[in-house]
Formats: structure tokens, C-alpha cells, sequence
């Protein structure tokens, strides 16, 4: 079966339709084109692009990457050009892509995320933005805003006025109550929620006794988290009504449905883009091939069952 | 085009107890591929390595549709990649990168250590397109000198070694070549030695091109860990590399 | 050389004195004599033992396990025969034991936790406690008392009253600020700080379609926190005083050598000690064995150098 | 004493697909082991395994210090034991929990699939100390059986398939041997098979000893993981079992 057309697996996030649940994670899938190599973008749910922020970032210094026990760190901190390069040259390049091309955006004031979302919101085949309200790897803003409910909310809410698509906020797993922060930004017109952006982690080279990242801190993605964001998405899934993509850890399909009954719509794949290029693809497949096995109708079938 | 296969072990030659030779034989035609591009390997086994490995292309043999990389022990995927066997196959990305720009009509290469892996495949290159080329080889000793009936047969070939057992005795900065005129440089080894020969082209205003080896997550431009400091901001190792001008680097 | 006498690698928390920084972590080493066959409990610098509770705890019922990624989930929920049981018949096995035998402290209210701990004071051979307000396996009290700083200062204040001997407090890294409810304990009055339990999670089966945890979700622990618990002890040993016992994946002596660059000045062992039950010994000859390579005179030496 | 030793496969024999037996030697003297008791085993390899897997011990051999274990592939790490070779070696704690406590003159074992494995040990013993036994083994078909010599040579053997192809067609619980007397039944299998047996004994008043497989983390009694709830509460599966008369556990 072609997986492009395998009804069972549609859903919708909003006004957003996806063909299948399966979408790629900011930062770990560039602007979708340099996987075409690899894989037909047209197999995908969708594809959230790199952080976008009001100018120009040159991210933190390298190193900006660790590897640890079944996952990475990074700090690359928002490296991007800026919502105006964006429109101008990279909007031109991904606008064609036959999938949903979200884009993640963050800032480090409110006026900020207000002014990208505002941009992007004109932009006539961008169906959807990602709030990136939780990035352990910037100073200011990033991860304050999804730590702290009133900021959230202040930040959803001044958002929402200026962006009349499809709203998704992506919330930190590091908080004492990640429930408390989905009914937040629940209260304050997002559509869906995603989650989890990285943990808050930390390597160190005992040799050379440095730490391994520039920064000496930063986000902790892969394999090792799964069970962190499997609990996050079960939690804000019993306690709020909007759908969410569940992140973290995904290496394939199984991990995939594990999200799905926790309670997840659809799901990005992230770290695992790096080890195999075609994974998310070869995640629909796998998809099919489940509802094939447990005789499911439609995917919707087994969403929060757990 | 970048892809994403296997290759079968054809070889695995141990130079010294802490380097390799793979090589590695594709089963379709190979793309083509320049020299100082790179692969990056998927490391499968009990290490329990969680993302892939870049490594130079070391040689190309266009005609049998094989590679070879030249590999360090220095941690547990490279000792992993050292237990493959004749006959297993390896999952790569390649070719990545930017590989050499070839410039002038008489290059110097310089090399050193297990850095000096993708010089061997810049001499073929250059043999090929009928540019004379001298190569500097440094290493500790004699033992750590490989492919020399290679380089020899494409280049003209110098030797320092730091005990002396083979070539000048000393470091490669301290060889006469050095003195002769160039059009370009290719130098490949650990920083140190890359930021000598730089500074050394640099006050002789001959282009140097150094081989950066960062630490990469994904090797194809995606990722965005790999930079390094350039006169125009944080550029990716992975795809604006990893062959850089020395004087585009902010660190050099 | 013999690490028994590696003067090298003595250290002190407040006044305990450890014949090196290696320790064992509550719920994964038993009462220690179930490792006699294995290796010399003396070799070690201290074992925490089982939390024990005001009264006998049955615990979560089965299945209470599940492996993950480089790590393990568990839902024991404290189950332990209660502090009478403790004095009574516990105590007599393991007071001759020839380390630092120190007690994991837990309870449902403040008054159970004062109790369990004036109960404890009064046994000679028992240095030190743990009080752990960190469990994220009960429903009542645990990690509740470790995710608010004022329960957290509560609790400890009432405990330091009532307990003379040297007070750990093990703190929960599921929080948004751990350097928050450190430095609220530290200003409560507590001796030291523990770091991590474990990290809160879920695990499910994609095949059977439930979780794989009877209470759904548990505790992570091994090598995948790693990441975090250097994180969170590194910034804690920057914002506070007290002397610090990292806890969290350690597997091996270069892990611990981490966690003391990052400012720990005696470290425990988790769930290295199910798949390697000698692991804590050997992790001794490891640190003295990198002292020798790196030429330190002493472990302090690099205590907190990043 | 519980020990934490390298053993070296002596023999990796395929019975099915997915059922194996590994025979391993012990470098040392054995300790004493009482059937019924079970190993940990280091798993090593690909598969990234992070924890150690029970496995029943199925069978010893004093005289040459040798063990072997019957296997069942079911996931990643039972998979990557089956492909162990000759001469490898695996890392084992053991010997764990406290195995049968034998009643009796006449016993009857029962034993379902893979589960029956720790029985043909407990066969051995009981022929050792003179009690005789009657054995009622269980599969899908003939195909699934195994060590029927060994059984035959310890014990009275009684086959009942699936399909008929060996033995009386249908389930164990339906086999004419459960009909005598005996003064104790020792069951290891599915848990229906077990808990349809404990009913069957129990209404006829003979002891009945089972064996559980619960998910274990140390197998040694410190992380009470696989905990199983008893007259007298939790007890932990790994040292107050994996064998329990079945009138003390509350599900059966
Ligand atoms: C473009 C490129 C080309 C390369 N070509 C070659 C080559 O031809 N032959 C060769 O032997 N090596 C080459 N390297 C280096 C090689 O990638 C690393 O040695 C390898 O990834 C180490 O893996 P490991 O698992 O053995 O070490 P790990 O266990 O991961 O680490 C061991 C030690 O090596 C250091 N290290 C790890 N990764 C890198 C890295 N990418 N660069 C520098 N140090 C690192 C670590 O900090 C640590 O000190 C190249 C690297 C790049 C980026
Ligand atoms: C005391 C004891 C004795 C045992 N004796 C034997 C034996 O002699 N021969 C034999 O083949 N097996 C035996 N088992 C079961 C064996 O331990 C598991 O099959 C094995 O751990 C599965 O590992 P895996 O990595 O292959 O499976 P995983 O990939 O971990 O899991 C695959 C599937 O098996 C299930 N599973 C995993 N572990 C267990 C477990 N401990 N019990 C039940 N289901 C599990 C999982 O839920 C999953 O559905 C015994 C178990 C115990 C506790
Ligand atoms: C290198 C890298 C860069 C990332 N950049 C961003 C980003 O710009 N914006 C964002 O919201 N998340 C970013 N993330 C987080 C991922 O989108 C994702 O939430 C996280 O990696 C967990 O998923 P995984 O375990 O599948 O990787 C980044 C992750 C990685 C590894
Ligand atoms: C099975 C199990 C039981 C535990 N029981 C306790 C406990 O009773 N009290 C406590 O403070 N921590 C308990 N812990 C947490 C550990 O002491 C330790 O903080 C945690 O496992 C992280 O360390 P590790 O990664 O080295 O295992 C338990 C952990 C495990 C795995
Ligand atoms: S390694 Fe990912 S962008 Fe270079
Ligand atoms: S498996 Fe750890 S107590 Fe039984």
C-alpha cells in the first residue's frame, strides 16, 4: 500500500490536515529539502523547520554537541537568519514542499515572537507556526517563557492576536508541573501543544576535565528521554483537550504508536533524522503496517487509550 | 546527491595497533567524489555507539567502485570499526562535504599523522588533472608511515618524522620543501600543526586549505553543531566544509 | 595499592567521614549484606540503605519494572517493614558493617518523617540519614515534600530539630528550579544535599496496548539521566554550600570523576549495582587509579574545577 | 554464596526457531545448586541490552562442571543470546533463588513449552535421591519438544499435544496421569497452564509447587522489583521464589 494514500492514517491538528501523523522536529530536519536526498518529503505529516527569531542569531560557539548513553546534547542556540532572510530567500525554497511546512518560532520578548508569527502568518503556504517557548539553549527568553505559567500565557495569548492559523506551543519538559503550563497556554487560544523539547542536561570529558559543550549546559535529546516525554504527553493528555504531537526519543514506529496511546495526534521525529535520513518515512510505513496487524480502522482507534 | 547505503568490508588492514585501513567495496557505481569529501558511518556492535562516525575518504578506486578510509583507535566507535570483518557490511551517508578546490599548477600537501588521511585521494586527483605535487608526510615514526609506495607513485614524497627513523628528523614545519614556492597548500592534520603551516602560507601569501575535523551529529548540513567561526559568522564544518581557506577562519 | 587506604580519596560531609567518595544509593543495594558475596563492603565509603518508612509499606503492587533505553523505570514505592522492624531486627545485621551506614528517610507527613528520623538518632552506628523528599513512586508526600521549597523547608526544619547526626537531604530533579529547593533546604538546616532520584517517566507496551507499569508511571534511573543529574549537581554546587553526593547513571569510575569535576564531593551508585554487583568496589580502584594518571594528591583537588 | 563468573559456551543447540539450549562451562568447581534455581545473565552485543535476563538453570553436569539453559526468543536480548558461539563467554550471576523443596515419595512435574525448563534438573534430582517421579510435558506439537531421552531416562514420560502428533492430543490438563495420586506436583509453564494445574491440585489437596517468571532487575533480592503478592504479603519473586507453593500466592 502506498502510505501517501493510506486514508487510516489521516488526522488534524486544528484547520491543519495531515496526511499521517508522521512530522519531522525543529532543528534536526533543516528546511525539509536537504533530506529530499533521502526520501520523498510528499510521505510526510508534516515538517517543522529551524527556529526562526526576528534577526539574524549566530547561535553559541562549538563545540555545541555532546553525545551521551543513548542520546546527544546540544547547544546551538538558535543559530538562524532571521524572519526577514526567511521570507525573502528560504520561504521561496520550502513553499513547494507537498506537506505542511511548520515553522518554529522563537524570540527573546514577547514583541519578538509577536513580530515573526505576525510575518509568518502572511505567508500563504505556512499552515501552521510551532512556539518554540522552550529551548534550554538561549539567555533570554527561550526556556523562561515555558517555566513559568503566567509568562506562557502572556506570550500565547499577545500571539494568538497577531497569527490566525494553526497555533501550536511546544512546552519544556523542565518544570516541576507540565500540566500546569499545557492549562495555561490551553486558557490562552493555542490549538494543539507539542511536547517535549529537550531536558536540561549537561556533559563533561573527565580526561581533559572541561565541559563538552561551550555553553556547559544544554538539551538532552534521543532514545534516553522517551520515557520522560511518553510521561509528559500522558499527563497533559488526560488534563487538557487540545491535540498533541507528541516528541522525544522516536526511533521508529513502535515508539511512534507508544505516543499515540498515550494520547498524541501526530508526532515529530527529531534526533533520530541524524542516524537515519529516511526514518521518517520508513515511520509511515511502519504505521500501516501496525493497523494492518492489529486489524485498526483508523488510527484515531487507539489515540489515548493508555 | 548523498546516499545513504551499504558497503561490504573487502579488507581491513591493521597498520599500527591503533590504525586501519577499511576497504570497502560499493555495490552500485560510485557517484562521483571528490577528494576530502567524507562519510559518515553508522557503527553497529557492542559499544553501543549512538551516532554515526565522520571520516575522510581516504582513496578511491572508481574502477572497482571501492573506497578506503584511514582510521584512528581513539574511542569506542572507531575500536568497534577496528573488529569489522571481510564480508560485513557498513551502512554510510557520503560523499559529504565540500572536498579541495584545486588551485595553481605545483601544490604542496601536507600531512600529518592520521589527519593526512584524505592527501591520498588529493595526490590521485591532482596526478590526474597533470598537477605536480609534492607531499610532506609527518608522523612520530616509522611505523606510523602508511601508503608510502602510493604517495610515492603520485607525488613527489617527504618524510619528517620526530625521532628520525625515516625522512628529516623533526617536525614538518621544519622542512626544507617549505622554502620552495607554491600555488596553493593542502594540509591536513592536527590543529597545531594546520595552524603552523597556515600562519607559514599566510606570511607567503599562498592559499592554505586545512581539513576541520568538528564534531558532527549529522554530517549533511541539518543539525547546525558543526560550525566554526568564519569572517562570516558560524558556517557549517559538514557542508561549507570541511575544507576551509585558513584565512576564512577566524581561529587560524 | 590498597583502596582501603588510599588516603588519597578520604572525605568528609559534615561529620561523616567516608574512606572514599564511593557510596550506594537507596532501593538498589538492600541492606548491604546482600552484597557480601560479591565484595567488601569495607572497601566502600558508605552504603545508603532501603527508605524506611513510620510503619510497614507493602509498596505498588507487580509489574514494577521496566527497562527503557539505557535505563530502567521502577514503581517500588517504598515498600519496607517500617521503622520498628528497622531498630528491632534490621539494625542488628547491619551495624557491624565496617562503612558508613546511612538511612533513607521517607514518609507521607512531616510527622513521619520526624519520627522515622528521631527513631534513627538514637542508633549509635548510624551516621548519617537521607531524607529523601524525592520519591516519585507514592501518592502521598515524596516527591511533593521535594517539588516545593517551602514543604521542603518545612520538613527539613522539623527533621533538623529532631535528628542530631549528620542530615542529607536527597533532592528530585523533577523540578523547575532545583537550585531553589536547595538553597531551601541548605537554609532549613540540613547538612548536605543528595542529587538525583529519579526522573519521573512512563513506558508502555505498543503491542499489548497498556503501560508497562502497574502505576502507569515510575521512576527512571541509569545511564540515560546522567545528563541531567551533572546538571543539576553542577549548578547546585555553584548556588549553594553544603557538600554535595551525585547520584545518577554512574556506571564507572570516569563517571564519577565526573560528577566530582562538576562539584560533588562523594558520589552513589544506583542500578549499576543489578548488573554489576562488585561495580562500587571496583569504581574505588578506578578513582585511585586516575588520581595515579593524573597525578593528584588528593580528590579535592579537582572537586568543582568546572 | 552467590557468585558473579564467566562461563564458556560449550555448545549452542537449535531445537527450534526460536528454542535453543546453551551449554556452559563452569571454570571452577561448581557450587551446589538445587533445581529450580536460576541465573542472571550479562547480555552483551548489538542488541544494547541494559539489563541482566533470568533464565532457569535446565540442567547441570557436577562431573564437568557444566550448565545448560533452555531458551525461548521472545525479544532483543534472548534473540542476541541465541547467537552465541562456541568458546564465547558470558558473564552469569548465580546460582538464584531457592529452587524446590521436594515432598514426598511419588511426584508428579508438569511442565508447559519453555517453561518447563528447570524440570529436567529437577528430574535428575529426583532420581538422585531415589523418589519417583512421573513428568507431563506439554507443546504445541513434536516439533516443540525436547530433551525427551534425558526425560525418559529420569523419570515416566507423558506427552500431550496440540495437535496430536506425539503423546494424547489436547492440553496437559486434560491428561489421564493428573488422575493418580501424588504427594506433590511441581509445575513450571504459561501461567493459565500453572494456575489450571495449583486449582486441580488443590481440590484434591496435594501440594503444588510452581515457578514464576516475573520481571526482574538484580534477580538477587536488593531492588524489590518482582514483587508477587502472598498470604503474607509482597514477597520478592528472586529470593523467596521464583518457586511457590501455589496455596500462599493470592492469584492462583
Ligand atoms: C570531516 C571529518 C573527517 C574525519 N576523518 C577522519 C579520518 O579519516 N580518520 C580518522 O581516524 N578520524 C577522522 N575523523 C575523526 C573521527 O570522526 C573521530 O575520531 C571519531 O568520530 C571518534 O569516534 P570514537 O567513537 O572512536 O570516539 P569517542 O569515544 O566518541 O571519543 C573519543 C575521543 O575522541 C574525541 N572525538 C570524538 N569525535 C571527534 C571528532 N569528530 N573530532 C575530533 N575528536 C573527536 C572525543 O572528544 C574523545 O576525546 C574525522 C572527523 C571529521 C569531522
Ligand atoms: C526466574 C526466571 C526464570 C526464567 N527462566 C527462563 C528459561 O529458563 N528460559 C526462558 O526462555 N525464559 C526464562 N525466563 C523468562 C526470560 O527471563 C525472558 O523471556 C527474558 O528476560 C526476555 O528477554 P528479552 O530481552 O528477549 O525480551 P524483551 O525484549 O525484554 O521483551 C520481549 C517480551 O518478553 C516479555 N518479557 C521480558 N522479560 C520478561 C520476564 N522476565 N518474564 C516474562 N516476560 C518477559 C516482555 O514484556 C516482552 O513482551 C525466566 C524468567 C524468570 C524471572
Ligand atoms: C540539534 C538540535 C537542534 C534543535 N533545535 C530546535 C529548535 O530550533 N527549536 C525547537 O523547538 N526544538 C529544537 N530541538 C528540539 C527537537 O525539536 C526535539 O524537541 C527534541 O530533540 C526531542 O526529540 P528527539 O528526542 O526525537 O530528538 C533541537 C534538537 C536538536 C537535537
Ligand atoms: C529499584 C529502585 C529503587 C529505589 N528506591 C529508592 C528509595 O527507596 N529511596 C530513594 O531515595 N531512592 C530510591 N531509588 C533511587 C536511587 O537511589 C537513585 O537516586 C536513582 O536510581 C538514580 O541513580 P542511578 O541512575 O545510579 O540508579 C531507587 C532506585 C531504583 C532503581
Ligand atoms: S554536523 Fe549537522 S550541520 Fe554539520
Ligand atoms: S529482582 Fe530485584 S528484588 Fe527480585
Amino acid at each position: 500500500m502506498n502510505n501517501n494514500t493510506d486514508k487510516r492514517l489521516e488526522v488534524t491538528i486544528k484547520d491543519m490536515v495531515l496526511r499521517n501523523p508522521v512530522m519531522t522536529a525543529s532543528g534536526t530536519f533543516g528546511y525539509g529539502y536537504d533530506f529530499e536526498d533521502f526520501m520523498s518529503l510528499d510521505s510526510l505529516g508534516g515538517i517543522v523547520v529551524k527556529a526562526t527569531t526576528g534577526s539574524n542569531r549566530e547561535g553559541n560557539p562549538y563545540p555545541r554537541m555532546a553525545e551521551t548513553s543513548s542520546g546527544m546534547l546540544n547547544a546551538v542556540g538558535l543559530q538562524n537568519k532571521g524572519i526577514d532572510y526567511f521570507c525573502r530567500s528560504l520561504y521561496k525554497k520550502i513553499k513547494d514542499i507537498n506537506t505542511n511546512m511548520v515553522v518554529n518560532v522563537s524570540g527573546s520578548s514577547i514583541e519578538e515572537y509577536v513580530e515573526v508569527a505576525q510575518r509568518i502568518n502572511e505567508l500563504e503556504n505556512i499552515p501552521a507556526i510551532e512556539l518554540n517557548i522552550s529551548c534550554p539553549n538561549v539567555k533570554q527568553g527561550g526556556m523562561a517563557f515555558g517555566t513559568d505559567p503566567k509568562m506562557a500565557s502572556e506570550v500565547v495569548k499577545a500571539v494568538r492576536k497577531a497569527y490566525d492559523k494553526t497555533l501550536i506551543v511546544k512546552l519544556s519538559p523542565n518544570v516541576t508541573s507540565i500540566v500546569e503550563i499545557a492549562k495555561a497556554v490551553e486558557a490562552s487560544g493555542a490549538d494543539s501543544l507539542s511536547m517535549i523539547n529537550t531536558l536540561f542536561g549537561m556533559a563533561v570529558d573527565a580526561e581533559k576535565r572541561q565541559p563538552l559543550l561551550s555553553t556547559i549546559t544544554g538539551g538532552l535529546s534521543g532514545p534516553a528521554v522517551k520515557p520522560v516525554a511518553l510521561r509528559c504527553v500522558w499527563q497533559v493528555a488526560k488534563q487538557t483537550k487540545l491535540p498533541i504531537i507528541g516528541i522525544g526519543g522516536i526511533m521508529n514506529a513502535t515508539d511512534a504508536i507508544e505516543f499515540i496511546l498515550v494520547g498524541a495526534t501526530a508526532i515529530e521525529i527529531g534526533t533520530a533524522n541524524f542516524i537515519n535520513p529516511s526514518i521518517s518515512q520508513e515511520i509511515v510505513y511502519g504505521l500501516s503496517e501496525y493497523l494492518d496487524r492489529h486489524n485498526i480502522k483508523n488510527i484515531s482507534e487507539i489515540r489515548g487509550i493508555i | 546527491m548523498k546516499y545513504c547505503k551499504d558497503f561490504i568490508v573487502v579488507e581491513n588492514e591493521t597498520i599500527t595497533p591503533t590504525l586501519f585501513i577499511l576497504k570497502l567495496q560499493y555495490l552500485e557505481t560510485l557517484p562521483e567524489i571528490k577528494a576530502g569529501q567524507f562519510v559518515e558511518i553508522m557503527v553497529k556492535g557492542e559499544a553501543n555507539v549512538f551516532l554515526r562516525r565522520p571520516i575522510s575518504i581516504h582513496d578511491v578506486d572508481k574502477d572497482r567502485n571501492q573506497i578506503s578510509l584511514l582510521i584512528q583507535i581513539v574511542g569506542k566507535g572507531t575500536e568497534e570499526l577496528s573488529k569489522l570483518k571481510k564480508g560485513e557490511s557498513l551502512n554510510l551517508i557520503f560523499p559529504l562535504g565540500n572536498g579541495f578546490t584545486i588551485i595553481g599548477k605545483k601544490v604542496l600537501l601536507v600531512g600529518g599523522g592520521c589527519g593526512a588521511a584524505p592527501l591520498l585521494y588529493l595526490a590521485r586527483v591532482l596526478k590526474q588533472n597533470q598537477i605536480k605535487s609534492d607531499i610532506l608526510i609527518g608522523c612520530r615514526d616509522i611505523k606510523q608511515l602508511f601508503s608510502k609506495k602510493e604517495y610515492e607513485s603520485l607525488s613527489n614524497l617527504h618524510i619528517a618524522t620526530e625521532d628520525g627513523s625515516c625522512g628529516i628528523k623533526g617536525l614538518v614545519t621544519s622542512h626544507p620543501i617549505l622554502d620552495e614556492d607554491f600555488d596553493s597548500i593542502y594540509c591536513c592534520g592536527p590543529t597545531p600543526m594546520m595552524k603552523a603551516i597556515s600562519k607559514l602560507a599566510k606570511e607567503r601569501n599562498i592559499p592554505c586549505y586545512v581539513s576541520l575535523e568538528h564534531k558532527m551529529a549529522c554530517g549533511f548540513g541539518v543539525c547546525l553543531c558543526c560550525v566554526v567561526d568564519t569572517n562570516q559568522g558560524n558556517k557549517r564544518t559538514c557542508t561549507t566544509g570541511p575544507i576551509f581557506l585558513s584565512s576564512e577562519l577566524k581561529d587560524f
